[in-house]
């Protein structure tokens, strides 16, 4: 069997496997899913290697036909691949769930086994998502992975899971289901559901017809993403979601918008891109200081981090969207630099919160004294997320930044206060919960940290400190693919100009 | 060295020793966890940690002395790149380079550090986290290090916002107290306010010139001026990258966290808070002087800001009770004065400045933490007294140190600061009025100076003898004291005025650095010299002035504390106005932070949860209600069912033949 | 004599009506049934007009002719059902209102 | 007729075309004398298996051989027709296994007489779907409807169960009289009632087109399209539940095969004025179903948003979808996956349903996942399907729906139609929310586990769950050789 079609369903079979063990065999079903995401994460990092950054092409491709919809002998494909702007998300996909399953010992202790089904199930959909190459595929694993994290949060949430994962699962699917019509009316419009091939052409539809088609896409991905103001659901299921459900949600799922922002909404559509690039770098640039301020106001402290995902994800959209080759490495970075350090985060509240039961940053005060090697961990985390230059955070928003002071310097300037701000709200929340005095007879008698926690963390904290140190192979994995792009959309970029002045100003330099 | 890996070791041996330093202090924790008495292996970490600075320290001296073999025109050694972030046809690189500019820091911060090292191992012992603590110092210098020692601006923001962290550890090392872990945020995140601005700078270069290289930047400035927009932008760049240096270097308008910063351990203030980290500042503007003197009004906005935090700073040292906090205050006065003299053109003088400063406020502050040492943890003036008797080794070093500092004749700050007002009083026009600022800044600062050591060391003894046993620290405390004294005493043999018709020498040494930045400043008219009658004359009066301004302080306080009282009765605005540091922080809070928090608030209630939210949940109830409305519709009556059949298909029919 | 179609087919529609209106207004079931069986015999009234219509000399259009003779014999057994159908409501409630039929509802 | 067709009418190809409709009624003939005699009543349900897998095996034969029409082409036995057969069938047996075990014990005796009755609904539905000729169709539709009036109020000794018979029967033949009128004044515009001689006359006149909005009324009544379809929440809820399954399965797909069929009699400027008609379906089924608190009922209305969700086909054949067949595939298609998952929905109902009544209700389906863990993961299933997610036949039929309005340019009405589909996952879900994310209710705890599920049922979910996941997952092994 081919290596992508392994690594997308291995954990499929592995849920399989799980469904077969009876449900009182607990460990049993740990162990079967912390070894078939182990297996994957393998896998996941021979692929890594294996993959070639410079080629800009489509790797390890595979092809087979599926079905012939009908009436118009549209020949769907399962059609698999990997390019440099998936390699990445593919590579944190299976990277990190090892970590989130070994997470569920602490966590999860009832219907163990359908956890463990949907977590295998949910790694299978994201890793079609990144990996599908036909639209009809995508669109299918798309959906497909939504389910399991409305299981997630529904049966293992906290008090207002449904209220959270109804909300959750009905917002994103009216954005798909917006994007269902423009996946078909793109797919129709070519007679073809090939990616590669739509990728090609699609630039050729006259530009009304393109700027519809993009709006359609972007709607779904910006709720996903989600970019303000369609980010409301995101507070309500990460502070629902248990801890492993909101690790895998800000690790991966979000970045399906964001990769599909990148692949569909540029890739696909460059002219609409440019044309519609201000909106979103405003979206963006305004997300990062409104996401800063709603956690600045946060008094339970996974909510503040939910809601510095917004913020985070905002210089993701605003660095794409700044359509500049630095902008867009640094947002393909910024992907796998926020789904480490928030995923560290969420982490690292699930395990205060299994020890006291509460999240609410006025029951705590003082942790440091009492978990050290918790507060070592978790300031680390912090500085990471906060950007701090040598962990991988810097890097990524850096190059952001750059990119967008390059088209725009006003969003820049805008992102640029969300620096400032991120610090703020992020150690507010470390000064309130690890120092000062203990004031809660409760936290004076906490164990810190067991062996299990500090290792499931290990390999992120590594991945942060050489993100940021070494960034550099990291960023080579996406130039072929980035140059590709970027030459699509200077020349996007120059039709659009020409549209607009048929006598282009000499002075609009463009550097890099 | 050129082009090896071993300059990174300057740096990189302070990283390992932070590192080990760390283990060491999590193997004594779990020590402690079993024995709680125990202290486990961390009398291991002062050894690692001084370790990791005497070969810092050493191969510094050795990189110095290379260089200074080598040619004026060749000093400089470039280790190995470090290839950091390759995107597209952006890289940005770091190496290490030692040039005369950064030889000098080197030299201050590795030796400094050490000596203030060494005084930790004394301060520092027996608290709970005695590792911890030189795992910072060693992560601190390791960040100085780089700051001092990047090729390019990015590597050099590394180190930027490195010291910028261990800053804020350092400040809130004894968090438990809560304070302190709250005014090392509040120092974190004036920091970043600067390090924003800093940031855009960075991108304006890169706009500019594509690189990030400390050098190539430098040599690309005079390409800019053909192209006027190019031009205005590089102005930008300079004064967002002078933006940067105000939240680092304490300048208005980001100056309020130092005060507060000293709320961490003594050492740290020496070390971190006076001789070095605070300086990065002045260190980046000489480092890139050509950006900064391409336009003068950057440099005029540099000197302004620069004289009037001297006024605010040494102003609000003046009626200080807290020995830690005038001298903080102090600092960022004499910072203002480096500045200043960067404003003027004086990029040497304000390097001699900073080295000199570096001396005597170090020296300072470590004499302080000697005597609040030996007061068991007392740190107002007004509960001290007499103090020379207890601890006479401490009140001599703290004598030099103030003389320095006040500018008494002859020490080092005395012609470190007097070259700065000289190059002022030289540009003429509107430095007139700052080097006024500065001439009347240092009569304050030889005035609150010689109060603090009056009310420390002399008359009464103040505090309570049941409690209170003042006594001398140990030799690892008061060694680094005496050597730093000697240095602040003699520190001024390093740039005489010219007057004495000896070589400047720190001025020839740096001149390799200085002179594009001279160059471009000659070119705008911006070089001026002063006849020897002029400089004789201002050498003059600075001394005169610190000489009167030391003797009325010293004379208003030895008796007591009397005096404080006097103006606190008679004048309690002024005096209320001075120590809150003309009020500056607290506008910050009324105008900023409560306003901030107000708006994050009504973001988060009123903005997101009821209106965007409100909409979220209203679609969702809108469709319920709606459904509730129209299941009437099927009232469960047969005749209604068909009458909207029959209705439907009269509809219909009528639809379709009319439309 | 000889009825013009145009006749035949406004009495058909008025019957038609009838049994609509008729559906609609009364409540007893089984006047109800009968007001469908008078819409039925409109279809087939009017089938049989247009069915003499179509027809020429030549040609007998004879499918009009044969509908009807279909919806008389389904007439017959919707009227079989339906009779059933009411008794068993009259066993259970003991009435024929079309009021009874309306527990469900919402 | 000519005498000489009367030769034709007994030609090999003629007899495969109504090979099936014989077959079923053979069946059926066999069934009743069988059930005579009290010794055969174990050969009942394999008679009654018997005569639907031979109905569907002549149907499927019907597939590759050539289009063969009967009795002067009023009826007509073609790949869509013999499609559309072959789901009738897959209703029936799916309905009938279902209601094995169902009935109680007071009404078993009568299980023959059921089973007659749903042996000859697919005759009627064949008919209908075959009809070229609208007394065919008539007489499809009669033979359909008439024992379905008999089956919803087959539990006569509840109320609801004959409140429903006699809505569906008086409201039925109350539609069945529109679309005889309807045919008539169409005859009378036009002088035949063989579909394809209208389309050559064409639709022109008041006559025929109120002829033509009057079948149309009356199919629409059948398809549970707005405004004639506010019966179906009370038919549904008071029918037997297997009988509620055939209803919603078989009844719908036989009246949108003859409305494909027909729908050539509509104005092309009716294709704005027919989305419309089926986005107001749409709205008013989700959004009742949303106010429901009974799955049965909630289901009868997600019946009704189908529906209207197929209609849009019809607007999309009328706006110009370039496609020929794509409006049938569509419907094909979309009703097929439909088939199996309401089909296996309600079946579900009906097993819960045999630990008593109120088990229909959402309130009761709490915590169903800890109490029959199968029966609550097949009913996710079917939910999703119903919900249009992928990897379920339910997904795929709606691609095809929006795809034959995108490819005809309606993309608003496509848009408002996916976002009304967002609206059915609200409901749909809170029956996943109810089994598997609410704690179960005390009295239902100590239920633990209900009666055995009758094998029959468990056989037919089991068929229904991997037919909407097959759809789903792997759609050319029906795309390939229905299509």
């Amino acid at each position: 069997m081919d290596q992508l079609t392994l690594i997308t369903f291995l954990p499929l079979v592995g849920a399989l496997l799980v469904l077969l063990t009876p449900a009182s065999q607990e460990k049993a079903l740990r162990v079967i899913a912390l070894v078939t995401t182990l297996v994957v994460a393998v896998l996941g990092v021979r692929l890594y290697l294996a993959f070639d950054g410079a080629s800009e092409s489509m790797q390890f491709a595979v092809d087979k036909d599926w079905f012939v919809l009908p009436s118009s002998a549209i020949a769907v494909h399962y059609k698999l691949g990997v390019d440099g702007l998936s390699i990445l998300m593919v590579a944190l996909t299976a990277v990190l769930m090892p970590t989130v399953i070994l997470s569920t010992w602490g966590h999860i202790d009832k219907r163990v086994k359908e956890f463990m089904v949907w977590m295998l199930v949910m790694q299978t959909g994201m890793l079609g998502v990144f990996l599908a190459t036909d639209l009809v595929l995508f669109y299918f694993f798309w959906e497909v992975s939504l389910i399991p994290l409305y299981f997630m949060v529904g049966i293992w949430g906290g008090e207002r899971r449904l209220y959270a994962t109804i909300k959750f699962f009905l917002y994103t699917m009216a954005g798909s289901l917006v994007m269902l019509v423009a996946v078909i009316a793109l797919i129709y419009a070519f007679r073809t559901s090939d990616v590669t091939a739509l990728l090609e052409r699609a630039s050729t539809l006259d530009a009304h017809k393109q700027a519809w088609l993009f709006a359609g896409f972007a709607i779904a991905f910006a709720i996903k993403v989600p970019l303000i103001p369609f980010h409301t659901w995101l507070a309500d299921a990460h502070t629902e979601a248990p801890t492993s459900g909101s690790v895998v949600l800000a690790g991966v799922l979000l970045k399906m918008g964001t990769y599909g922002l990148l692949r569909f909404g540029i890739d696909m559509f460059p002219g609409a891109a440019i044309e519609h690039a201000p909106l979103f770098m405003a979206l963006g640039a305004i997300g990062i200081v409104y996401g800063a301020f709603l956690a600045m106001a946060q008094t339970d402290v996974k909510r503040l981090v939910a809601c510095s995902s917004v913020s985070h994800l905002g210089y993701v959209v605003l660095g794409l969207f700044a359509l500049t080759r630095s902008g867009l490495s640094g947002s393909i970075l910024q992907m796998v630099n926020h789904g480490i350090s928030t995923g560290l985060l969420f982490l690292l509240i699930g395990m205060i919160y299994e020890r006291r039961h509460t999240r609410a940053l006025d029951q705590f005060g003082g942790l440091a004294s009492t978990m050290p090697l918790f507060a070592f961990f978790f300031v680390f985390t912090v500085l990471s997320s906060a950007a701090l230059p040598g962990l991988n955070g810097f890097v990524g928003e850096y190059l952001i930044l750059l990119g967008a002071f390059q088209t725009s310097p006003l969003w820049a300037i805008l992102g640029v206060l969300g620096v400032i701000f991120g610090a703020v709200y992020l150690l507010m929340a470390t000064r309130r919960m690890l120092f000062g005095p203990v004031t809660h007879e409760e936290n004076k008698h906490l164990s810190d940290l067991n062996v299990r926690e500090v290792a499931l963390m290990l390999p992120l904290v590594l991945l942060a400190v050489w993100i940021g140190v070494r960034p550099t192979p990291f960023l080579d994995q996406s130039r072929g693919s980035l140059d590709r792009l970027v030459r699509k959309i200077e020349t996007a970029r120059g039709a659009h100009s020409a549209a607009l002045d048929p006598a282009p100003a000499s002075n609009t330099e463009v550097i890099r | 060295m050129s082009g090896t890996w071993l300059l990174w070791f300057i740096p990189l041996l302070p990283l390992f020793g932070a590192a080990a330093c760390g283990l060491i202090h999590f193997a004594t924790l779990a020590a402690r966890k079993k024995d709680p008495s125990a202290s486990g292996p961390s009398a291991l970490a002062p050894l690692v940690a001084c370790g990791a600075m005497l070969g810092a320290l050493g191969l510094s001296i050795a990189a110095f002395k290379q260089l200074a073999g080598l040619e004026v025109e060749h000093r400089v050694i470039e280790s190995a790149v470090w290839p950091w972030i390759h995107v597209g046809s952006l890289h940005l690189d770091i190496s290490m380079v030692v040039d005369p500019l950064s030889a000098v820091m080197l030299l201050v911060v590795t030796g400094i550090g050490f000596l203030i090292h060494v005084y930790s191992a004394g301060y520092m012992k027996g608290d709970p986290g005695y590792a911890k603590f030189f795992a910072y110092l060693n992560l601190f210098v390791f960040s100085m290090l780089m700051l001092v020692l990047s090729s390019s601006l990015i590597g050099l923001f590394v180190g930027w916002e490195g010291v910028g962290l261990c800053s804020y550890l350092l400040i809130g090392f004894w968090y438990e107290k809560g304070w302190p872990a709250e005014a090392g945020q509040k120092a974190f995140i004036f920091n970043r306010v600067g390090d924003a601005s800093f940031l855009i700078g960075s991108f304006i270069l890169i706009k500019l010139f594509g690189t990030l290289d400390l050098s190539d930047v430098n040599a690309a400035v005079a390409g800019v001026a053909a192209d006027p927009s190019k031009a205005w932008w590089l102005t930008v760049a300079a004064l967002c990258l002078f933006g940067g240096c105000t939240g680092k270097s304490a300048q208005i308008p980001l100056f309020t966290w130092l005060p507060d910063a000293m709320a961490g351990p003594t050492p740290v203030s020496a070390l971190i808070h006076a001789a070095t980290m605070v300086t990065a500042g002045v260190y980046l503007v000489v480092r890139l002087n050509p950006v900064f003197a391409f336009d003068p009004m950057v440099l005029t906005v540099i000197g302004t800001i620069g004289a009037f935090t001297a006024l605010i700073g040494g102003t609000s040292a003046i009626f200080q009770r807290d020995i830690k906090k005038v001298l903080a205050y102090s600092t960022v006065s004499q910072l203002g004065y480096m500045f200043l003299g960067l404003g003027s053109g004086a990029f040497a003088a304000a390097i001699f400045h900073l080295v000199t400063h570096a001396f005597f406020k170090g020296l300072l502050f470590l004499g302080a933490g000697s005597v609040i040492h030996g007061m068991h943890d007392e740190q107002d003036m007004h509960k001290m007294g007499g103090l020379r008797r207890h601890m006479p080794k401490t009140f001599v070093t703290f004598l030099a140190g103030a003389a320095a500092l006040s500018g008494l004749p002859l020490l080092s700050g005395y012609f470190s600061k007097d070259e700065i007002l000289a190059h002022t009083f030289a540009h003429g026009g509107f430095y007139y009025v700052l080097w006024g600022i500065g001439l009347f800044t240092a009569a304050v600062t030889a005035f609150y100076t010689w109060r603090m050591v009056a009310l420390t060391f002399f008359g009464k003894e103040r505090f309570d003898h049941h409690h209170v046993h003042p006594h001398e620290s140990p030799v690892v405390m008061w060694a680094p004291l005496a050597v730093l004294a000697v240095l602040s005493v003699f520190g001024g043999l390093l740039g005489l005025p010219p007057v004495f018709h000896v070589v400047h020498q720190l001025e020839h040494w740096l001149a390799p650095v200085t002179e594009p930045g001279r160059a471009l400043l000659e070119a705008h008219g911006g070089v001026h010299e002063l006849s020897h009658a002029v400089e004789w004359a201002l050498l003059g009066l600075g001394a005169v002035i610190a000489l009167v301004f030391a003797h009325l302080g010293f004379r208003r306080y030895v008796k007591g504390t009397e005096s404080d009282d006097n103006v606190q009765r008679t004048q309690p605005a002024l005096a209320d106005f001075l120590v809150g540091a003309w009020k500056i922080d607290a506008q910050y809070y009324a105008k900023i932070v409560y306003p901030s928090k107000l708006v994050a608030f009504v973001t988060a209630v009123i903005v997101d949860q009821f209106a965007i939210d409100g909409l979220v949940n209203g679609a969702g109830g809108l469709a319920t209600a709606t459904g509730d409305r129209l299941k009437l519709m099927v009232d469960g009556s047969l005749k209604t069912y068909a009458l909207w059949i029959g209705a439907g298909a009269v509809l219909l029919a009528l639809l379709w033949m009319f439309v | 004599m000889n009825v013009p179609s145009e006749h035949l087919l406004v009495l058909a529609a008025g019957l038609f009506a009838i049994g609509v209106l008729g559906f609609l207004i009364r409540r007893n079931v089984i006047i109800v049934l009968m007001c469908i069986e008078l819409m039925l015999n409109a279809a087939n009234l009017t089938f049989l007009a247009a069915s003499r219509q179509h027809s020429t000399a030549q040609v007998v259009n004879l499918d009009g002719a044969v509908f009807s003779i279909f919806v008389i014999l389904v007439a017959a057994c919707e009227a079989a059902v339906g009779l059933a159908l009411i008794i068993a409501l009259f066993r259970l409630k003991q009435t024929v209102e079309s009021d009874a039929l309306s527990e469900m509802k919402g | 007729m000519n005498p000489q067709d009367l030769l034709h009418l007994f030609d090999a190809r003629a007899l495969a075309a109504v090979a099936p409709l014989l077959a079923l009624s053979a069946g059926l003939i066999v069934l009743l004398v069988a059930g005579v005699f009290r010794s055969l009543e174990s050969l009942r349900g394999p008679i009654m298996v018997a005569s639907l897998l031979v109905a569907g095996w002549f149907t499927a034969t019907n597939f590759g051989a050539p289009p063969g029409s009967v009795i002067d082409g009023t009826y007509l036995a073609d790949r869509a027709s013999s499609a559309w057969g072959l789901l009738f069938v897959v209703a029936t047996l799916l309905a009938w296994l279902f209601s094995q075990h169902y009935y109680s014990e007071a009404e078993r005796p009568f299980q023959l007489e059921h089973d007659v009755l749903m042996l000859s609904t697919p005759i009627g539905m064949t008919l209908m779907a075959g009809a070229q000729n609208l007394i065919v169709f008539f007489i499809g539709l009669e033979i359909l409807s008439i024992p379905l009036y008999a089956l919803a109020s087959f539990r006569r000794s509840r109320s609801r169960s004959v409140e429903a018979g006699l809505k569906y029967f008086l409201l039925g033949a109350f539609a069945a009289a529109f679309f005889l009128y309807g045919a008539s004044l169409l005859y009378a515009a036009t002088g035949t009632l063989q579909l394809q001689e209208i389309a050559k006359i064409g639709i022109h006149g008041p006559l025929a087109l109120a002829g033509v909005a009057l079948v149309m009324a009356s199919l629409f009544f059948k398809v549970s399209v707005f405004p004639f379809h506010l019966w179906v929440p009370d038919v549904y809820q008071g029918s037997p539940t297997p009988v509620t399954a055939l209803m919603a399965t078989g009844t719908k797909a036989a009246a949108f095969a003859f409305l494909l069929n027909s729908m050539f009699m509509l104005p092309k400027s009716a294709a704005l004025l027919v989305a419309a008609i089926a986005l107001v379906t749409m709205a008013l089924g989700n959004l009742g179903a949303l106010a429901q608190t009974d799955v049965k009922r909630m289901l009868a209305y997600s019946g009704v948003a189908h529906a209207g969700t197929v209609l849009l086909v019809v607007a999309g054949t009328l706006a110009g979808d370039p496609e020929a067949n794509g409006a049938l595939h569509a419907a094909l298609f979309y009703m097929g996956a439909y088939v199996f998952t309401a089909a296996g929905a309600f079946g579900l109902l009906a097993l819960l349903e045999r630990d008593g009544e109120r088990f229909t209700s959402l309130d009761a389906l709490k915590g169903l996942a800890q109490r029959r863990p199968v029966i609550a993961a097949a009913l996710t299933l079917f939910m999703l399907s119903l919900g249009g997610i992928p990897a379920t036949g339910g997904f795929l039929g709606k691609w095809m729906v929006f795809s034959s309005l995108v490819r005809a340019g309606l993309i608003w009405p496509a848009a408002i139609g996916a976002l009304l589909s967002v609206v059915a996952l609200g409901y749909y879900l809170r029956v996943v929310v109810a089994m598997y994310m609410q704690p179960i209710a005390e009295r239902d705890a100590a239920l633990a586990r209900g009666p055995d599920s009758s094998a029959a049922a468990a056989i037919a979910a089991a068929v229904c769950a991997v037919f909407v996941l097959a759809m789903g997952v792997l759609p050319n092994l029906f795309l390939d050789r229905l299509i």
